[in-house]
């Protein structure tokens, strides 16, 4: 198995530990992972979408294009990235219109939109490619006692006619792959709502955003959770800074809660170290449970 | 030409004119405003957006911070009774909005930072340490690490005239002003 | 031979997009055609009575209207040809609303394709064949599928009518969704007040007319129903 | 026996819980033991019995939608969050207990939601269900009756209160305090223990939280979920919300494409009990006109077979639906019982000696319609 | 009080027991008091039989939920033991006891005086709209005799004057168009028009009818419709059909398609030339006819005498009586219909209208004007029109102030779904008035109630979506039939839910918009269910009679209407 990895902007830029802990888990797998050389910002969905639909579709065309030359489906770890270049991917193998207009756009630099391959994020592939058995299989360290509270992200899951990833209000996917590490994933408040950053609302309105993130803190605190945990680098730095911002900045009051990426907690259960998978990095620190396994 | 009939016009050639044509049957029914995680926290009120929008008041609608406080959540979009995609239909709006000279500062800044770097989110040094300790690559295989491709980015961004849109000067590689 | 045809204005329906005179003009040209007329609404009393008229005075032998579906107004112009005794079945009609004015935008082409519609039924009218129309016996019986309030109700009617009938339920019970409501709006009577007398109607049924079978499967229901053949042709 | 009032007045038993047909268990026989006129069966079986009919209502009613079908309202996960058609067993029970009880407790704030499962393209159902705002107005009604201090609020997108003595019913409602609160409701959740509803009072502009002891939600009507087999095998189709289909709204709403068959009541689409048994009535009207005239007229447009042709292949047997097509013994051909033939000439497509030919459709009359075109 | 009594209290199913003792004091030796689960039900009525048989009960009281929906269903009773229970309604508030010891004073007892009578194998139907035709012709199909009876000159009503039907955007002509002519031209029908019952009499099974017959002053029989009288009548007067939007003579012919096709004379505004008797090739023309009257008998009769349109000058505030720029909805049907006035141009002011502002719920859901019921058809016609004028004026706009809409019928919501998508407005909030701007076009002040804010809209065209309402002389008909009227003044029927079509008279039914505001499909599915009404017991043959089932004959001249057609429609 092979995979063009598309890193985006806040995986390598940010938190290079969800890139990191990622490489290492796939490759545990067996799961290449191909660079996509020059890829840019995929861009992102609520932002560039609501600046210039067209600007944005041809930038994801691109995108997809040059993975399109490493002769293998995307992989990704990021919502946003997965909300542009998915949906992108779909407009553009539905509507010859479109590809005939990016194309026209991309000749230029020498690219070629020609819709032949899937873009999958890494939890999709983990679970329906390598599938829970297997994983089960790699665990070492089972994260027994751990209380996840799992933050699934909006452009994962919807629009779900376009996703195609199932129900949008009981997602189970991410929770079964929480609960095969031998931790537990937890039912909280609005555990389906948002994190606050899409759309631009984070660079617009930071506070309003940080809202959403208050809440999601508060809820997942009030059911005893040890960590959040996210599956998009974008909602990731939204909760993890974002906790640091709303206590510095803003002067709200909250209990810190670790925010973990799913390949990261994975990691912790195959057998990496903390500093492996880039935990220790995040500005929330890591509590004490999760770091003694 | 109407206020709806210009996000149809403007939407439908990216996101399909049916997808658009939602727009038109919306009866109000309050489903996507209940719903709305913003809306709870913030002044958004999708439902009174889609009837302002219906009924043609277009600079309201335009002009209204409450436009960009959606979160592009698709919790309305999903739940909607009468299947209006109202999300997209909040996305081609914000597009008309852009035209109109209501991009806020900070939104073209993000952008801007792409047509420098093909990253709005680029890379810093501390990252760059980081990435060395944890034994990737010093800078990613990006627009970060190939200056052609970025040079790509440039050229799409003209082609697209994104860089009118958020008045990006050229000569400074900056923001107009 | 000798054909009539007749053009229907159906008031602006056909005649916005279509050129009706030019139509009946055009139908006079074709072969075996004695007369051509067009009138506001064919299927009015005084347009099926150009019809008659018309085949009593000049001895039609085919009559063709061109107007709406014939699902519409077949059986209405069969009847009126035949009052003045000819064959039903020698009548045809042209579809020039559903298939002609009502999709063409434009008055030309809608008043060319109504001509070739025309020829055509004309054509094919010269060739039709008198049929007689068939009689059949009907069994005095009736059956209702669904023992809900609907089907106890239409039982009740059927076999005070005097007709055996039988009920077909597939719970054990008649009754449906009624039995398990509590009140019924808007004058708040019980439903069980509304449902029991009709029940009991039914079970206490003077006449042998009634008579319950406890399908519980859908198969039972089809083997009752297709109990064929539903009509018996008389000799 | 299913109800007091059951009719036929006998007992049934069910098998699927019955110790005597289930496995290993088989010897039990309590039942017929104890009974005095002997009436338990347990050898009774399926029978087959053929009817002479002479004309067919169908009155199969309706489903209830099923509201976990609306993830978001969660039904499937909260047990005070139920269905309409469940509250009214409640109703039931209250009138004889005095008392509405959930999870032993009486509730103090109830919220309906309309409109689940109807007017959602969502779940495929764009049409009214028709009954539904009143049948929750009665219901709100009846709660106000019971727990006077109860907070009652009813959550709709439009009252459609078009009966006759509808718009009274819906303004005693009101007069009794129950709230009306315009605004489809979003979601439902649970937080310490006790439901909330998310909703925006769209006359207000805001969206809200409620906060309920009991929700219950106003399912709307769906077809049979095998209303297609038995349409299916009485030719009659469906149409687009998935109810039988009459054969014209207003020329003939009781009648069907098929001749003799008739449809009245929920089946051909959701109405309230008046509408259903006015319609009941029309279908019995219509099935009365060939029995009381003890005949019927059948159109002479259908297939004749050629004898000297036929070579007896049965082909037509097989392709026709309406088993119109016999193979004659003596001749050994096939013939075609032309009352049961609906002239739909799948038969002469079929054919393959070309000994079929539909009357008033024959192939020289139809090439000449042809031919007048492509001129 | 000396007869032994039997009590019988129907729980209905609930449980619960009620205080006996108290009632047995007040009760002979002998007597008893029960409590029962399901009185209406079988068994029960069988121990019924058995405990007075056994106990030789002299009368029984039966205390139930719903006296009036059970009292047939004691006749099992009656037939096995010579009399009824008295029926004593209670209701869950009543104190149960005190309610049947007030009943015991005046306690008669009742016998079943059923006799069996033949039934005449017809029926009187009254109106001749399309829910009457059809009643006509089902029962005609099902080979018995029908006297159609219609005050109008031509039969058709309201649907004749209708351009479109919703939702499936039928043209109304070619639905009523074969109706009117199948009715007109069906052997089992005999068609009575500018006619009137005035009188019956009996009982079902065996009704007599007196009609009175309005001169036409033309032979019906004679006349072929030609209409060259009308051409040289020389006295012109705004058209009832048309609703006085375009003209008609002294001698008219109502409408093209009209059924019968005669002309008809209205003596009112004839200047008496006898012009039209002159050109008469057919010499149909009678000025001697005089009004006659017709007798028969009939088995059952059929009431489906359908509504008229609300008058929108009872609604001062909305301008109906003031601007020619806002009219009502059947006005705007007129004038949308291809065999109307304009022949379906519309033009207001000479113009096309660009702006069109429907309001809703006019004479509807209005207590204030006496009718608090909803027309059922408002919603949908309003929803149609704007197809049917975008049709004819593709760019116009069009804004629908409503309360809520109700698209509860087949295929409805889905049709009002498609008008929105077409572009048609739906602002909720009801008008609140209407008044002319300054450069003369309608302004129209209204709360959009989803924004929380008061607005104008500006409109060339306002059009009132008028409900229905009864016709003006339903309590003179009611009184005639012994019927009972409901409180929006539509005939009651026997029972709004199981018994929708019948009467509180055995052997009258009615259908349609008679009983209450419906639309077409839901009309025509009901007439059919009233038809199978009145044709069970003809074909069944024989029908049980008791004292109370008999027509009293009101004294009193219920003639109302004069021959020529007097729409109030405002």
């Amino acid at each position: 198995m092979k995979y063009a990895y598309f890193l985006g902007c806040i995986t390598p830029n940010r938190y290079p530990g969800i890139e990191a802990s990622t490489r290492k888990v796939f490759d545990a797998f067996g799961i290449e992972c191909v660079e996509v050389p020059g890829a840019s910002c995929c861009p992102a969905p609520g932002v560039f979408g609501s600046f210039d639909l067209k600007t944005w579709l041809a930038i994801g065309g691109r995108n997809i294009a040059i993975a399109e030359e490493q002769n293998c489906d995307i992989m990704l770890t990021c919502n946003g990235c997965y909300g542009t270049l998915q949906e992108a991917n779909h407009l553009l193998q539905e509507n010859p219109h479109l590809v005939e207009m990016i194309n026209e756009i991309l000749a230029e630099e020498g690219h070629q939109y020609k819709g032949e391959i899937q873009v999958k994020h890494c939890v999709e592939i983990l679970h329906n490619e390598v599938g829970l058995d297997t994983i089960k299989e790699h665990i070492t360290k089972p994260l027994d006692g751990i209380k996840v509270a799992v933050h699934y992200g909006c452009h994962f899951l919807k629009p779900s006619e376009v996703r195609g990833q199932g129900s949008s209000e009981r997602p189970r996917m991410v929770d079964e792959l929480v609960n095969v590490t031998g931790a537990e994933s937890v039912d909280y408040k609005d555990k389906i709502v948002c994190c606050g950053a899409g759309g631009g609302v984070r660079t617009r309105e930071l506070e309003k955003s940080l809202l959403f993130t208050l809440d999601k803190v508060n809820n997942a605190n009030a059911v005893g959770a040890d960590c959040l945990l996210d599956i998009c680098a974008f909602c990731h730095l939204q909760m993890d800074v974002g906790q640091t911002e709303l206590t510095g900045k803003f002067g709200k009051e909250l209990d810190n809660i670790p925010v973990l990426f799913y390949t990261q907690l994975l990691g912790l259960a195959m057998g990496f170290t903390p500093d492996e998978l880039g935990i220790n990095m995040h500005q929330i620190p890591m509590s004490d449970k999760i770091l003694k396994i | 030409m109407e206020f709806v009939d210009e996000i149809i016009e403007t939407g439908g050639p990216i996101l399909g004119s049916e997808h658009m044509e939602t727009l038109r049957v919306c009866m109000q029914c309050g489903k996507c405003t209940g719903g709305c995680p913003s809306g709870r926290l913030t002044a958004i009120r999708t439902r009174k957006m889609i009837l302002s929008a219906l009924l043609n008041m277009r600079d309201e609608v335009l002009s209204s911070d409450e436009l960009w406080l959606c979160t592009t959540c698709y919790t309305c979009y999903e739940r909607c009774p009468r299947n209006v995609k109202v999300t997209d239909i909040t996305r081609t709006i914000r597009n008309i909005a852009g035209r109109e000279g209501y991009l806020a500062k900070s939104h073209r800044m993000a952008a801007s930072y792409v047509i420098k770097t093909g990253h709005g989110v680029p890379i810093n040094d501390a990252v760059k340490e980081s990435r060395k300790k944890l034994g990737l690559s010093e800078i990613p295989p990006t627009t970060h690490a190939y200056k052609d491709a970025l040079k790509g980015i440039q050229t799409l961004a003209k082609k697209t005239k994104f860089d009118e849109l958020i008045d990006f000067d050229w000569e400074t590689m900056n923001l107009k002003e | 031979m000798k054909i009539g045809v007749y053009v229907c204005h159906c008031g602006i329906n056909i005649a916005a997009n279509v050129d009706v005179k030019a139509v009946a003009e055009y139908a006079k040209t074709l072969p075996n055609v004695v007369v051509a007329k067009d009138y506001v609404f064919m299927c009015s009393d005084p347009g099926q009575d150009l019809i008659k008229e018309d085949v009593e005075e000049l001895g039609l032998d085919r009559v063709v209207v061109a107007s709406c579906s014939p699902r519409m107004h077949e059986p209405t112009f069969r009847k009126a040809v035949q009052t003045k005794g000819m064959n039903a079945f020698l009548f045809e009609q042209a579809n020039i609303r559903e298939h002609c004015s009502w999709v063409h935008e434009d008055r030309e082409s809608g008043t060319e394709k109504a001509k070739a519609l025309v020829s055509a039924a004309v054509a094919k009218a010269a060739l039709l064949k008198p049929l007689e129309v068939m009689e059949a016996d009907v069994e005095p019986s009736a059956l209702v599928v669904g023992g809900g309030i609907a089907g106890i109700h239409a039982a009740i009617d059927s076999a005070n009518a005097g007709y055996k009938t039988y009920l077909l339920e597939r719970d054990p019970s008649l009754g449906g969704h009624v039995a398990e409501m509590c009140k019924i709006f808007p004058n708040m009577d019980r439903a069980a007040c509304l449902l029991i007398p009709k029940m009991t109607e039914v079970a206490t049924h003077p006449k042998d007319t009634w008579t319950l079978r406890n399908a519980r499967h859908v198969e039972n229901v089809q083997k009752s129903a297709r109990s064929k053949p539903m009509m018996e042709k008389q000799q | 026996m299913p109800y007091p009032f059951a009719v036929p007045r006998t007992y049934t038993i069910n098998p699927e819980l019955c110790l005597r047909f289930q496995e290993g268990e088989g010897d039990c026989s309590k039942c017929k033991d104890a009974c005095p006129e002997g009436a338990v069966d347990f050898e009774q079986t399926e029978e087959e019995q053929e009817l002479k009919i002479g004309a067919i209502v169908v009155a199969t009613g309706y489903d209830e939608f099923d509201a976990s079908l609306k993830p978001e309202l969660r039904y499937d996960l909260y047990d005070n969050v139920i269905t309409g058609v469940e509250f009214e067993k409640k109703l039931l029970e209250a009138e004889k207990t005095g008392k509405i009880e959930i999870n032993g407790k009486e509730p103090k704030d109830v919220i309906f939601i309309q409109c689940v499962g109807s007017r959602d393209k969502n779940v495929g159902n764009e049409y009214c269900s028709r009954v539904c705002c009143m049948y929750t107005a009665k219901q709100a009604t009846m709660v106000k009756d019971l727990i006077p201090d109860s907070n009652v609020t009813v959550c709709y997108i439009d009252v459609r209160a078009y009966g006759r003595g509808y718009e009274q019913f819906y303004e005693n409602a009101q007069k009794k305090g129950v709230r009306y609160w315009r605004g489809n409701p979003a979601e439902v959740y649970k937080d310490d223990g006790k439901l909330v509803v998310r909703a925006e009072n769209t006359l207000l502009g805001d969206p809200k939280e409620i906060s309920a002891d009991l929700v219950v939600l106003a399912t709307g009507m769906t077809s049979k979920s095998d209303a297609r087999e038995l349409g299916n095998l009485l030719k009659v189709p469906q149409s687009g919300d998935r109810f039988f289909l009459e054969a014209h709204p207003k020329l003939g709403p009781v009648n069907t494409a098929s001749d003799g068959v008739y449809i009245a009541g929920t089946c051909q689409g959701p109405k309230d009990i008046a509408d259903t048994l006015a319609q009941a009535s029309g279908a019995v009207m219509k099935a009365l006109i060939p029995l009381c005239q003890g005949k019927v007229f059948i159109e002479p447009i259908t297939s004749v077979v050629d004898e000297e042709i036929c070579s007896g292949c049965h082909m037509c047997e097989k392709i026709c639906v309406y088993d119109a097509p016999t193979f004659d013994e003596e001749k050994g051909v096939m013939t075609i019982n032309s009352i049961v033939c609906k002239g739909c000439g799948s038969c002469g497509a079929t054919c393959p000696s070309g000994a079929i030919s539909m009357n008033h459709f024959r192939d020289q009359q139809l090439f000449a319609q042809i031919n007048m075109l492509s001129s | 009080m000396d007869k032994k009594t039997g009590v019988y209290i129907c729980h209905c199913g609930l449980g619960g027991s009620t205080e006996t003792e108290e009632i047995l004091k007040k009760l002979p030796k002998g007597s008893i008091v029960k409590d029962s689960q399901y009185l209406c039900d079988i068994t029960e009525q069988e121990l019924l039989i058995k405990d007075i048989n056994e106990k030789d009960l002299e009368q029984v009281v039966v205390a139930c939920f719903a006296s009036d929906v059970h009292r047939s269903i004691f006749k099992k009773v009656g037939d096995e033991v010579g009399f009824l229970p008295n029926l004593i309604k209670i209701e869950e508030s009543d104190d149960v006891v005190e309610k049947i010891i007030a009943a015991l004073d005046d306690l008669k007892p009742i016998k079943p005086e059923e006799t069996e009578v033949d039934v005449n194998p017809s029926v009187l139907v009254i109106g001749a709209g399309i829910v009457g035709e059809q009643a006509s012709l089902d029962i005609g199909d099902a080979g018995y005799k029908v006297y159609l009876v219609e005050r109008r000159p031509n039969i058709g009503g309201h649907m004749a004057q209708l351009d479109k039907t919703f939702p499936t955007l039928d043209c109304a002509s070619c639905i009523g168009t074969p109706k009117m002519v199948a009715t007109g031209q069906h052997p089992n029908i005999e068609l009575l028009t500018c006619s009137e019952v005035i009188e019956v009499s009996g009982h079902a099974g065996e009704f007599k009818v007196k009609v009175l017959r309005h001169p036409r002053y033309v032979d019906e029989n004679e006349c072929t419709g030609c209409g060259i009288c009308v051409d040289n009548c020389p006295a012109v007067v705004a058209s009832e059909f048309n609703l006085g939007v375009g003209p008609r003579k002294a001698i008219y012919i109502p409408f093209a398609q009209a059924i019968p096709l005669a002309a008809i004379r209205d003596p009112e505004h004839c200047l008496s030339c006898r012009m039209c008797e002159y050109v008469c090739d057919k010499k149909a023309i009678r000025f001697d006819q005089e009004e006659e009257i017709i007798e028969f008998e009939v088995g059952s009769i059929l009431v489906t005498t359908g509504f008229e349109l609300f008058n929108c000058d009872l609604r001062p505030e909305l301008g109906y009586d003031k601007y020619d720029r806002v009219i009502n909805a059947l006005e705007l049907e007129r004038l949308c219909a291809p065999t109307g006035p304009t022949a379906g141009e519309i033009l207001i002011h000479g113009k096309p209208p660009k702006n069109i502002v429907f309001v809703q719920c006019v004479g509807s859901r209005d207590k204030n004007v006496g009718n608090e019921y909803c027309s059922r058809v408002c919603c949908m016609y309003a929803t149609k029109q704007c197809n049917l004028v975008r049709e004819k004026v593709p760019d116009a706009k069009f804004t629908i102030c409503y309360t809520d809409i109700r698209a509860f019928g087949k295929g409805h919501e889905e049709f009002y779904n498609r008008m929105q998508d077409e572009g048609v407005i739906y602002l909720r909030g009801i008008v609140s008035e209407v008044y002319r701007g300054e450069n003369g076009m309608m302004k129209v002040r209204v709360e959009n109630t989803l924004m929380v804010e008061p607005v104008e809209l500006e409109a060339d065209l306002v059009v009132l979506s008028a409900g229905l309402v009864a016709p003006a002389d339903t309590p003179q008909l009611a009184n005639m039939l012994n019927l009972d009227v409901g409180d929006d003044k539509f005939l009651a029927e026997a029972h709004v839910n199981i018994r929708p079509m019948e009467t509180r008279v055995k052997g009258i039914y009615m259908a349609g918009c008679a009983q209450g505001p419906k639309d077409i499909s839901d009309s025509v599915a009901q007439t059919s269910g009233a038809a199978a009404k009145a044709t069970i017991p003809i074909s069944f043959g024989k029908v049980k009679i008791g004292p109370e089932d008999e027509v009293k004959v009101v004294k009193e001249t219920t003639a109302t209407a004069a021959p020529i057609e007097k729409e109030v429609t405002g």
